[in-house]
């Protein structure tokens, strides 16, 4: 299976060049550590800014520059700052190619559900289902299961929804699957890890691809196989 | 000579009421108008309706307006944010109203509030229960929700730079709501870092025209927004 | 009776510091000329323009800045640029104090017509009705009668309306008349004419203010009473 | 790299085709792509549904578009300037559709589409032959007309400066209806006066952010639109 590192270099694998990429809070995040060197990718933040770099050194923090997860940024060159309805046009107006986000629970149809949690306290969406909604490309990124050990991959959310059948892709520690008209793909599975592993903790189905295979990654972002 | 100025942030709020709507920029630190919340806070207000990205942290700012009982309405888009105690405390006893828009709804139904529109469909949350109770409607084969404009009897904003005439402009990430939200507030205030001669902002540079903002209060930023943060205040 | 920059001098003549105004095409465009000196008056232009000052001199127009009336013009110390949609904003949200119009027709109760003329080859509205509809006082600036002597502030309108009850004011080259809930109040009357000369020329009736008086302008502002 | 210059106006026009959907930038000679018009013009094209301000102006650009007989449909709020004649004889004999939008709808319906929603009501023309055969609705105690948003297969504009990752900024009054179409072309094309490297536009100086915008030519402006233009063209 794929360390959380793991998961957020497969996805970063994936990323062309000259994609516009809005990464969530949690593994997502991660994803912009694993960009591909040397290709133009464009990292959006909602709160109006385009073309982030990396974390700023401790110290060199500006204090008017955070992403939407409230954490220090940098700019790359050809960056560019905007307003808040800007930065949803950008989104909801289908012009970012992909969203990666964290999620509680995806169905089989492309269903996801990541805003509402049982036993939350106070609820908030931000601008999850704007996300969810707008971008051409939903990709989701989670462990397999959640910490008792239950599937997240569902035939039917169980959670309230972010919105219906928006996911493409879900990357998780032990498999990368392809929403599709015909349902779930299993498409590539983590190392150490088979495809009646990965359907064993999976509650919808899922079709093998004819291509099926184990993740290209290297070894560091591979974790024992943890029974849960 | 039109003069926008005011000398301090106490004269700024002195017409805010009981029971105001009021629009707070910012998301995070950036743009968040903390002097402001201040001298609001020290009127001892009640039942303010708050619009805000979020529901403050701490017990400055926002939070300690929230501390005060002094909001009967919070409208945001993620009030869950951690260090949102004086918000929790009162929102689970049942307090404070809380209505959950998601972010770029409420940032266009502000949008559409200061540009005299009615309201507007938006595919964001059709199907979803933040729909409930909303019209829906069938628009080029997709669902859509009806979502009507939100304008206030105050806004304010923290910007970086600020003339007499009452043009602004932002750094970096502090544009944000602060933008839409100079547009659909009955009065507008905006703290300034600095406070130049009219004339001095390249008016390609502006990024709010005076015409949308009344009054500009040049003062250092509150000393908590102005320090470098832990990650994931 | 007043010239055409008699009418721009009396509009000027009301626009207090502070204002936000946007002239129209003809004796609107003349009212720039006749500001009050020394008072903060802001222009505005549909195409992006707030602070506009005097035409350039013949030889320093830019031509990247001209009005909606395609004409150059300058800017003052203050002013700003911005998009069409920030623009408008401007306009139908109310944030303009004046929107200073020609018209063709002007009704009783405020309706206005100024965009469709009777023979017209091709028909065109431009930034009228946005105006009409959300600018704060809509003031109309436009000869009493036609060149045929026929009036144009009636009992209703017979061309298709730019908007309806819109017009807070009428300035003529004969009068200063308020549109109020009880109907047209005359408020001034030009040098040289009449209340009843008024109320002649125009088809509309007009209540006389207590306080109607003639018009305090410069003599180089009045024409001869030409008869029509 | 990625890289969204492109060498000529020919390559940017390259994919129009007959019947295409264009939003043509520009308010009168600011911001109007002259070179981008007199490419697309030698490709003879028929049926096209043209998206701008006005008609065009004597027989260059928009106007020579039109003498070609090349528009079938006219979406505009001003077509009806002195110099129009192109346009003004095609559409009195009845080949050419004109649909009428006042200037403020127009460009809220391209930024509706360009954004991602499903259309606005508005205040502007409710109870006139504008709003004839539109739904309306009273919203707060207004009439209010619903509009659609618009956006098309194409959209050129004019800019000042522009990078190889589409970034563009304008010059006074160049910005108009460019920002909005940038955001609602299927392809959007910039030609520039000045083309940069990547990060020499601050990023608090662009206007319209390389996401929005797909090719940009550096091409010297069309000298029609380069030289003072008599008052009122």
């Amino acid at each position: 299976m794929l360390t959380r590192d793991g998961i957020a270099y497969r996805v970063a694998c994936e990323l062309s060049e000259g994609s516009y990429v809005n990464l969530g809070i949690g593994i997502p995040t991660l994803v912009g550590d694993y960009l591909p060197k040397g290709k133009d990718i464009f990292l959006h933040s909602e709160n109006g800014i385009l073309g982030m770099g990396p974390a700023p050194e401790p110290g060199k923090e500006d204090i008017d520059l955070i992403n939407a997860g409230k954490q220090y940024v940098t700019m790359l060159p050809g960056g560019s700052f905007f307003d808040h309805p800007t930065s949803f046009s950008m989104i909801r107006g289908g012009h970012l190619s992909h969203a990666i986000l964290g999620a509680f629970e995806v169905a089989a149809n492309g269903d996801m559900a990541n805003w509402r949690t049982p036993g939350e306290k106070v609820p908030g969406v931000g601008g999850a289902m704007d996300l969810a909604f707008g971008v051409k490309n939903v990709w989701v990124t989670m462990t397999h299961v959640t910490n008792k050990g239950k599937p997240k991959i569902l035939k039917q959310c169980s959670l309230p929804l972010t919105a219906p059948r928006c996911v493409k892709r879900i990357y998780t520690d032990l498999a990368l699957i392809d929403v599709t008209p015909e349902g779930l793909v299993l498409r590539e599975v983590a190392p150490g890890v088979d495809a009646a592993a990965v359907q064993a903790k999976t509650e919808a189905p899922l079709k093998i691809a004819p291509d099926c295979k184990e993740m290209d990654v290297p070894a560091k972002f591979v974790a024992a196989s943890v029974a849960r | 000579m039109v003069d926008k100025t005011l000398k301090t942030c106490e004269e700024a709020v002195a017409g805010v009421f009981d029971g105001a709507s009021i629009m707070l920029g910012g998301f995070g630190d950036p743009g968040l108008p903390g002097m402001l919340l201040e001298a609001l806070r020290k009127k001892g207000l009640k039942n303010l309706w708050i619009i805000h990205n979020g529901a403050g942290q701490g017990d400055s700012c926002l939070g300690g307006l929230m501390g005060d009982g002094a909001v009967r309405k919070l409208t945001c888009s993620f009030p869950s944010h951690p260090g949102n105690e004086a918000f929790a405390q009162r929102y689970m006893r049942g307090e404070i109203e809380l209505e959950i828009v998601p972010q770029g709804t409420l940032a266009e139904r502000i949008r559409s509030a200061g540009s005299g529109l009615g309201g507007f469909f938006t595919p964001t949350g059709a199907g979803t229960e933040l729909a409930k109770g909303k019209e829906t409607r069938m628009i080029n084969g997709r669902e859509h929700v009806f979502e009507m404009p939100l304008s206030a009897d105050f806004a304010f904003v923290r910007a970086y730079q600020g003339d007499r005439l009452g043009n602004l402009t932002f750094r970096m990430a502090m544009r944000n709501f602060n933008v839409p939200m100079c547009t659909a507030g009955n009065v507008t205030v905006a703290e300034v870092d600095e406070l130049l001669p009219a004339g001095q902002i390249d008016p390609a540079d502006v990024h709010v025209p005076g015409i949308f903002v009344d009054h500009v209060v040049h003062v250092a930023r509150h000393p908590v927004l102005a320090a470098v943060q832990k990650v994931g205040r």
